[in-house]
């Protein structure tokens, strides 16, 4: 979330899409409610299907799964059309004035401007700005001919081509001196093509794709953008989403609209704005800071690749330079890159890591593919991976395409399952299906080690809201079981031992990772987290804010962060939440002064306790709030500082009329609207495609249907339906409240309100097929076939997709092959995810678990 | 007694309800009946502690039959403790003072009786500090309990003025409103006096914590899992002692400063008055003490 | 139970004479409000009261909704009812509906019911079954305009939501009330409460654009001390048959109008309750006492009624 | 004034006549206090572990560490003063009770051997043993030093981690720490999906 929980009942209008918090965060919902008792706020929810959170909201759209993008786009185009947009904002707080470079190509076709067939990668060179300075109101230039694209498209065809026989070359860099446009008249200027690209998403255009009503898209669009009508800057509206964006084929792309359509009308930084993913597990959020993934270090640091030869090549690459127009500033956050990451191997390797041997930054395995979830149990099933830990992560539930994983899995040499509950990737052998004969061919060492469960660990989880909260172990875990911690520790010393005795590959970073907790068997969880906060290894100075630290001393943030080896931070981001002071994390204050939910003392918040991010853009230029209701941060002119109510998201000491940018992670300093270059894998503006199982051709480009930088995977299980075989059905998968994960099915209150697997199936649909309520039902997709009893219900409406009738089915994802009611026979013990198909966002890498294809028959 | 929802939740009513703020009790007058109703109650139901209850009854009593509202109630600057006490009116306190000697000469235990006998009786009172009993002394006698940090000692000349002053401290707490800003002040935010007892009022499926002044009795915000004294917050050193004897008061004790209060759990037992029931469970104070905590501050009836 | 030392009794089911602590000061009315346009049926309300009230874990059944169970039962007193409400204007809305025991101000189950003390309303308004008075005759089931009261055959006696009459009666609010995460259900005295509902409604109706909007409160039992803001109010069928006009069956009502005032009453309830007693259970076993001994004894019946 | 006031309870408790300060009779409420059947219980902060509200909780326990007793959960309690939920909890965070104490926990090591039909128990030194062996097996016969350029890569992609939601951030530290050490590259978390 840029904002947070609490803050939501600062808006005056939601729009709730691919997200249900009423059921799947309950107790955060109170807050969207508290909006619409307290201001009036309203609420427009759109989903497939008619959820309890559309229950209470005042406007519902049921839309396709999938065409979320179309819906967005639409939205930009409605309020580009109608005057809806935030013009100050937009202008000086995001890119739309800046002149992106001749040879660029919208994608008319489906296609932007360099894309290479045979690698199904684009070259992203013509993703760029303009070099040069102030274009406003100069000449305007002819719209790029044919001729243009043609060239454009042909050129990096070849360089592409070049890169992809080997590692392709660093892409080149943004320019130092942005061309732009302040009347955004230029026609290549990202508002114009921003304009351009959009115009395609007529109301009509989103009826066909997302089988929403004309008049009814119309009323929620109308309603979302009334809080700019003329361009009125009081009000502020927020976007709320969760999994039901991020798990498409073009996940990324969907919240980036979203991000989009916020910036267009004003709504980032504000109170009651921005864009919030609802996490969907308690620390999902802490996962990802803290780099869980394959493709990040702890702080969103990038990975070294193989071209990396010594850190500085490696930091020369991912470190960005300014690059703006000349008249405005830039903050550049990430320029103290280097500052971050030799902190972070001073954390992982201590003294091992010198000035002289790149602080081991070779002890870093270097990544050029990508080795994501999928590609993982992908992977594993044509031998690749031979051994797998999983801790708390049930891999055969949570799939996609949960047959696929168990065959992978029969192929692992040893398999490590830390669990407290009997788990079905530790059981994979004994799911339903495996006869005798199948088992006496299973050769895969299983461990399956009892862990802790959340009562009896402490640590830190991270919310939606990006609030470190600590927790204390109320008791000790029960019979043989043992901390999480512990037995990774143990794990590790064990190997870390063998390989002192015996040596063996590249010892080195296994003896050398710094260990120097009390009980290295039993790392306490408060000695890491002062480690990942960092201390100063030398006594250290800081002229600007006068703060200076003895050697052992813990950070009080990461300014404090240096480059030389003098400081260790095992996570930048996190610097400042275990200071001299003590555990941020463990605050617990519960004063909230402005009245807005900030509570600045309860826990701590990434970075450096901002509650609501990129809050500067709260101002307006001159840095007075656009509400003096619901003021944040401003520029105290006395002061000569920003001050607030909340940390101030910006240096503390630029004045407005620096012009300095609110964005102060992008080189640009501003929102980006257009995302140059290669931050993006599939395009610098969003572009509307279908799912990869599709009911329809894609109306806006039938020739390139579906994202076409996605590619689809190869092994003899992966499968991918089509209409044509009768897969002619979308469906999509959820979560429950009385449910949590492949977890609550062994709680028996949980049981008892909602105790079997379903189906939820149009009531229409079910009498056509004579089917009717309670009555088992087989799903099928073209990877496996799934049974439970029929949900027939009116809250999933037939629909007119690009003129066909279209049904639409839904299922929670609850059950598995052990539980209560698994053991008791009451379910066919099929995890639903046997059905999805294995295929990733481009960017993201996350399943397309929402928006496949099936076939529907009564049992 | 029926206060509606208070998670943080604006109702439609918004007067009744005060939008995300956790609802402290509203202050208005004492309700002396219910305090002296509840202390008959629980004579009845704690033998152990009727003679003490039967005699803070009498005190009740008396209290409800002064004049309150003679404390000026300009409102001060908001938490001025001094100037709070500055206040009240120490002239009607003397005046009312031989009435309760009489009362605590006829009604209360021996020892307090003598000294009420020989206050009244203008007779030297050893204890300190001194205080004598001519009615400028007897003055001078409630002035130093105002002026002292720990405005309440068990010492018995403290006994009388605060039965005195009581009133027209909560009259005048009541009329300043004085909320705590933040959920850790150890001191009363309106009068500066140490609480009498912790109280647990619903929250949601929890009890969120107030303090009750053992002066002005005034309620404040105070968190849970944190000590009022030395500001312990280690779970591991804050035992809670409850016996099944008191279903819904419990010591609450800090292993660090070895301090103690009380806590009545309105979560338990909506019918509690906590300044009563403090008072009635006086047993668990001993069986504090006994294990080496020191109660914060003793209770009007010297526990 | 505790609450019988603090509620005091209004009205007592098949008692001959005057009710006990009649004359004394009156109790505040209570009532719990539900606010169903806020309520997104998340069931906490379920859990909390079948964890208060100590339920035995049942085996529930999937049965084509997203409700735990088709209706309420002797051992699940708070269920979440949920219609999916379609119009002919192709409008459509999923409803959720807290149900449980209304508690009328004029409660059918205690018009119905013969035996002496099975059934006690007391004077703040909650309905409470004393078990150790009921004789299973299970009139108080077809008494009830809300079909609440649930027969357990095992025990032979009837049971349904209590109102938290024990929390109640220890001056707390009843279970399901604190566990609400959208704040959604409220309990007060009843004026409060319908000062609250009458705002919500208001609002929904300037601000939401329901012009139906309005509070549940029916008359025709003299209102309820459970009460409902609805987002149509015209029609409250809409939220899984809550009866637009609640009414006791008339056989209830004749039976009391009519044989109240009549000396026999007292007596012949008594025998119905003996035969009832006999029919369901064979030769009573012990005899029930009436509740009203604890509270104050109440004065023979006077003299002229014989 | 403290000592004094525990001085003369225990005088109190000796036997002596026991009177207050005041004067009141003692001996009712010394009486009470010595039959008073005191438990010990603690109140632990902690995060409801299930969605990303993260909703503050407080454990109830009895049993007294000190005394060597196995600390039992009694209650859990919405934190009322946690900003966020305000005390309220969910359907399941109101059962979390049973999360916590639950028969169908795992309680011991165990281990399914190639072919096998069934777990066998194993100790938790063997079964750290064997990982730590398969571990080191597999990575000596798979570590990739350099790539097909000659580019070094120091990676090891035959043993993948997957991390779960519930994972705590120093956990999750130590994940890198020793994963990255290790070299493996296939390292994942419930964030992905």
């Amino acid at each position: 979330m840029t904002n947070g929980w609490i803050d939501i009942k600062n808006t005056d209008m939601m729009l709730i899409m691919g997200g249900n918090p009423a059921e799947n965060h309950p107790c955060g919902f109170k807050w969207p409610v508290e909006a619409k008792r307290n201001r009036n706020a309203k609420m427009i929810v759109v989903d497939p299907r008619f959820t309890r959170t559309a229950a209470v909201a005042d406007l519902f759209c049921q839309i396709r799964a999938g065409a979320d993008i179309a819906f967005l786009g639409g939205m930009i185009n409605y309020a580009l059309e109608n005057n809806r947009i935030a013009k100050d904002y937009l202008v000086n707080y995001t890119n739309a004035a800046f002149i992106i470079k001749e040879g660029f190509k919208l994608p008319e076709d489906g296609l932007f401007s360099g894309f290479d067939a045979a690698t199904k990668i684009y070259d992203k060179s013509s993703w760029n700005y303009q070099e040069g300075g102030n274009e406003t109101g100069k000449a305007v230039l002819a719209a790029p001919t044919e001729g243009h694209e043609a060239k454009a498209a042909l050129m990096p065809v070849s360089t592409a081509a070049k890169g992809a026989a080997s590692t392709p070359p660093p892409p080149p860099s943004l320019p130092p001196n942005i061309a732009y446009d302040l009347s955004l008249q230029h026609p290549r200027c990202v508002y114009q093509l921003l304009k351009q690209q959009y115009s395609r998403y007529t109301p009509e255009m989103v009826e066909r794709i997302t089988g929403i009503p004309k008049d009814q898209f119309l009323k929620a669009a109308d309603l979302f953008t009334s809080v700019r009508k003329n361009g009125d800057m009081k009000k502020v509206a927020t976007i709320i989403y969760a999994v039901g964006w991020t798990q498409h084929s073009f996940g990324t792309q969907i919240i980036r609209t979203a991000a989009m359509l916020q910036l267009l009308m004003g709504n980032v930084g504000r109170a009651g704005g921005g864009v919030n993913a609802l996490r969907g597990h308690s620390n999902i959020q802490g996962a990802t800071d803290m780099a869980g993934i394959f493709d990040i270090l702890p702080g969103y640091l990038k990975v070294p690749n193989p071209t990396d030869k010594d850190l500085k090549t490696y930091l020369d690459r991912i470190t960005p330079k300014p690059a703006k127009p000349n008249e405005w500033e830039s903050f550049n956050y990430w320029s103290n890159t280097p500052k971050f990451m030799v902190s972070f191997l001073k954390a992982m390797y201590g003294n091992a890591a010198t000035k002289d041997n790149d602080f081991a930054f070779q002890y870093l395995p270097k990544v050029d593919r990508n080795y994501s979830w999928v590609n993982i149990w992908n992977d594993m099933y044509e031998g690749t991976v031979k051994g797998m830990f999983a801790f708390g992560m049930n891999g055969v539930m949570i799939g996609p395409d949960s047959q696929k994983n168990i065959d992978a899995l029969k192929k692992a040499d040893f398999l490590v399952v830390c669990e407290i509950y009997p788990d079905e990737t530790s059981a994979f052998w004994q799911a339903p299906g495996i006869t005798p004969d199948d088992l006496k061919q299973i050769n895969t060492t299983v461990y399956r080690l009892p862990g802790a469960g959340f009562a009896e660990k402490d640590g830190t989880f991270v919310n939606s809201a990006r609030w470190l909260q600590w927790k204390n172990a109320a008791l000790p875990p029960p019979g043989d079981c043992r901390l999480d911690q512990d037995i990774l520790a143990q794990i590790f010393l064990k190997i870390r031992e063998l390989y002192q005795k015996e040596g063996g590959k590249f010892p080195d970073p296994i003896l050398k990772a710094s260990w120097a907790y009390t009980l290295p068997a039993h790392p306490s969880l408060s000695e890491i987290a002062k480690e990942i906060n960092g201390k100063a290894l030398a006594d250290i100075s800081d002229e600007k804010t006068a703060i200076s630290l003895k050697a052992g001393q813990q950070l009080p943030g990461f300014a404090m962060l240096h480059d030389d080896g003098t400081t260790s931070s095992g996570n930048w981001l996190y610097c400042g939440s275990w200071t001299e002071a003590g555990p941020m994390m463990q605050r617990r204050g519960t004063e909230d002064p402005s009245g807005l939910g900030i509570y600045p003392n309860w826990g701590w918040s990434w970075p450096a306790n901002r509650r609501v991010l990129y809050n500067r853009a709260s101002c307006d230029l001159a840095g007075k709030p656009w509400d003096p209701t619901r003021s944040q941060v401003w520029w105290n002119e006395t002061a000569q500082k920003w001050v607030g109510n909340d940390v101030p998201d910006f240096k503390p000491d630029s004045k407005p009329e620096e012009h300095m940018g609110p964005f102060i992670m992008n080189p640009e300093g501003v929102g980006r609207i257009f995302v140059p270059l290669g931050a993006m894998a599939d395009g610098p503006f969003p572009e509307f495609y279908e799912p990869i199982e599709s009911p329809i051709e894609n109306p806006l480009h039938p020739s390139q249907s579906t994202n076409p930088v996605v590619k689809k995977y190869k092994t003899k299980m992966d499968k991918y339906g089509t209409p044509k075989e009768g897969y002619n059905i979308v469906c999509t998968t959820y979560r429950l409240t009385e449910h949590y994960h492949y977890w609550t099915k062994n709680n028996p209150m949980n049981v008892e309100l909602v105790p079997e697997p379903f189906v939820e199936i149009p009531a229409e649909l079910a009498d056509q097929m004579g089917i009717r309520g309670g009555e088992k039902v087989k799903v099928t997709s073209a990877r496996s076939d799934y049974i439970a009893k029929a949900m027939v219900t009116k809250r999933i409406k037939p629909m007119m997709v690009d003129g066909k009738k279209l049904y639409q089915i839904g299922m929670p994802i609850h059950w598995g092959f052990l539980g209560i009611s698994e053991g008791e026979g009451r379910t066919a013990k099929m995890p639903a995810n046997l059905l999805t198909p294995t295929v990733v966002d481009p960017n993201a890498y996350t399943p397309e678990f929402k928006g496949f294809l099936v076939k529907l028959e009564k049992v | 007694m029926w206060s509606a929802r208070s998670n943080g939740l604006s109702s439609v009513a918004s007067a009744r309800l005060k939008f995300d703020v956790p609802v402290a009790p509203a202050m208005k007058k004492t309700d002396w009946d219910k305090r002296i109703q509840r202390a008959v109650e629980l004579a009845e139901r704690y033998s152990s502690a009727a003679e003490v209850l039967a005699f803070y009854r009498h005190i009740l009593e008396f209290q409800k039959t002064l004049r309150a509202d003679v404390a000026s109630s300009s409102s001060p600057a908001g938490g001025d403790k001094a100037a709070f006490r500055e206040q009240l009116n120490l002239d009607i306190a003397v005046q009312q003072l031989p009435a309760l000697l009489a009362l605590v000469q006829r009604t209360g235990p021996p020892k307090l009786a003598q000294e009420a006998a020989e206050i009244g009786a203008g007779k030297l009172h050893l204890s300190s500090p001194p205080c004598y009993a001519s009615s400028e002394e007897q003055r001078e006698m409630l002035r130093s309990f105002l002026l002292s940090t720990d405005a309440n000692g068990p010492e018995s000349n403290h006994f009388f003025a605060r039965v005195l002053l009581q009133p027209q401290a909560e009259h005048l707490a009541a009329t300043q409103q004085t909320q705590s800003a933040d959920s850790s002040a150890s001191v009363c935010p309106a009068c500066g006096a140490r609480p009498q007892v912790a109280v647990l009022r619903p929250e949601g499926e929890g009890g969120k914590r107030f303090l009750v002044c053992s002066f002005c009795a005034t309620e404040w915000e105070f968190r849970r899992i944190l000590c009022p004294v030395c500001g312990e917050v280690d779970h591991q050193k804050l035992p809670r002692y409850s016996a099944e004897d008191f279903a819904a008061v419990r010591v609450e004790a800090c292993d660090t400063c070895k301090y103690y209060l009380k806590s009545v759990d309105m979560t338990v037992d909506g019918l509690a008055v906590p300044l009563v029931d403090e008072i009635a469970t006086a047993s668990l104070d001993i069986w504090a003490v006994e294990h080496g905590f020191n109660k914060i501050s003793p209770n009007l009836m010297g526990f | 139970m505790s609450d019988r030392g603090t509620l005091r009794i209004q009205q007592i089911s098949a008692h001959p004479g005057p009710v006990a602590g009649e004359g004394a000061q009156r109790q505040d009315k209570v009532c719990k409000l539900i606010d169903t346009t806020t309520c997104i049926g998340c069931k906490a309300c379920e859990v909390a009261c079948v964890e208060w009230n100590d339920m035995p874990f049942q085996t529930t059944y999937f049965d084509n909704t997203y409700q735990t169970m088709p209706d309420t039962d002797w051992n699940y007193w708070n269920l979440i009812k949920f219609n999916e409400d379609e119009h002919d204007n192709g409008s459509f809305a999923w409803l959720m509906r807290k149900h449980q025991c209304m508690h009328c101000e004029d409660p059918g189950c205690l018009r119905a019911c013969p035996a002496d003390g099975a059934i006690v309303q007391y004077s703040n308004g909650i309905v409470d079954f004393q078990q150790e008075n009921c004789i299973g005759c299970q009139f108080c089931v077809s008494g009830c305009p809300f079909n609440i009261p649930k027969f357990n055959p095992n025990t032979k006696k009837v049971y349904k939501c209590t109102l938290c009459s024990d929390r109640v009666g220890a001056g707390l609010e009843p279970a399901c009330i604190k566990a609400c995460p959208t704040g959604c259900l409220h309990f007060g005295t009843k004026d409060d409460m319908k000062f609250l509902a009458e705002n919500r409604a208001s609002q929904l109706r300037e601000v939401s654009g329901f012009q139906n909007a309005g509070v549940y409160d029916p008359d025709t039992i003299g209102g309820t001390h459970v009460i409902y803001v609805l987002h149509d109010a015209t029609k409250p069928e809409r939220y899984g048959n809550l009866p637009a006009k609640p009414r006791i069956p008339l056989s209830f009502t004749v039976w009391k109008d009519i044989f109240k005032p009549i000396g026999l009453f007292g007596a012949m309830l008594g025998f119905v309750g003996v035969v009832m007693h006999y029919v369901f259970e064979g030769p009573r076993r012990e005899q029930p006492t009436p509740p009203v001994v604890r509270i104050d004894p109440p004065p023979p019946p006077a003299g002229k009624e014989n | 004034m403290d000592v004094s006031r525990r001085a003369f309870f225990k005088t109190g408790i000796a036997g002596a006549v026991g009177i207050t300060v005041f004067g009141f009779d003692a001996r009712p409420l010394l009486a009470q206090a010595g039959s008073l059947k005191i438990s010990r219980s603690t109140e632990t902060r902690s995060t409801c572990p299930y969605c990303a509200v993260s909703c503050g909780v407080i454990i109830h326990t009895i049993g007294d560490k000190a005394k060597n007793v196995t600390p039992q959960v009694i209650h859990v309690e919405g934190d009322p003063d946690h900003p966020i939920n305000r005390g309220t909890l969910c359907p399941k965070g109101s059962s979390l009770q049973q999360d916590i104490q639950n028969e169908r926990r795992i309680l011991k090591p165990q281990v399914r051997r190639p072919g096998s039909d069934h777990w066998d128990d194993i100790s938790w030194d063997q079964a750290i043993d064997e990982i730590a062996r398969w571990t080191k097996k597999t990575r000596d016969a798979t570590f990739i030093e350099t790539d097909a350029k000659g580019q070094t890569v120091n990676r090891l992609e035959s043993i993948a981690f997957t991390g779960g939601c519930t994972d705590t951030n120093e956990f999750n530290y130590l994940v890198v720490k020793t994963m990255r050490s290790m070299g493996v590259v296939r390292l994942e978390n419930q964030a992905r999906v």
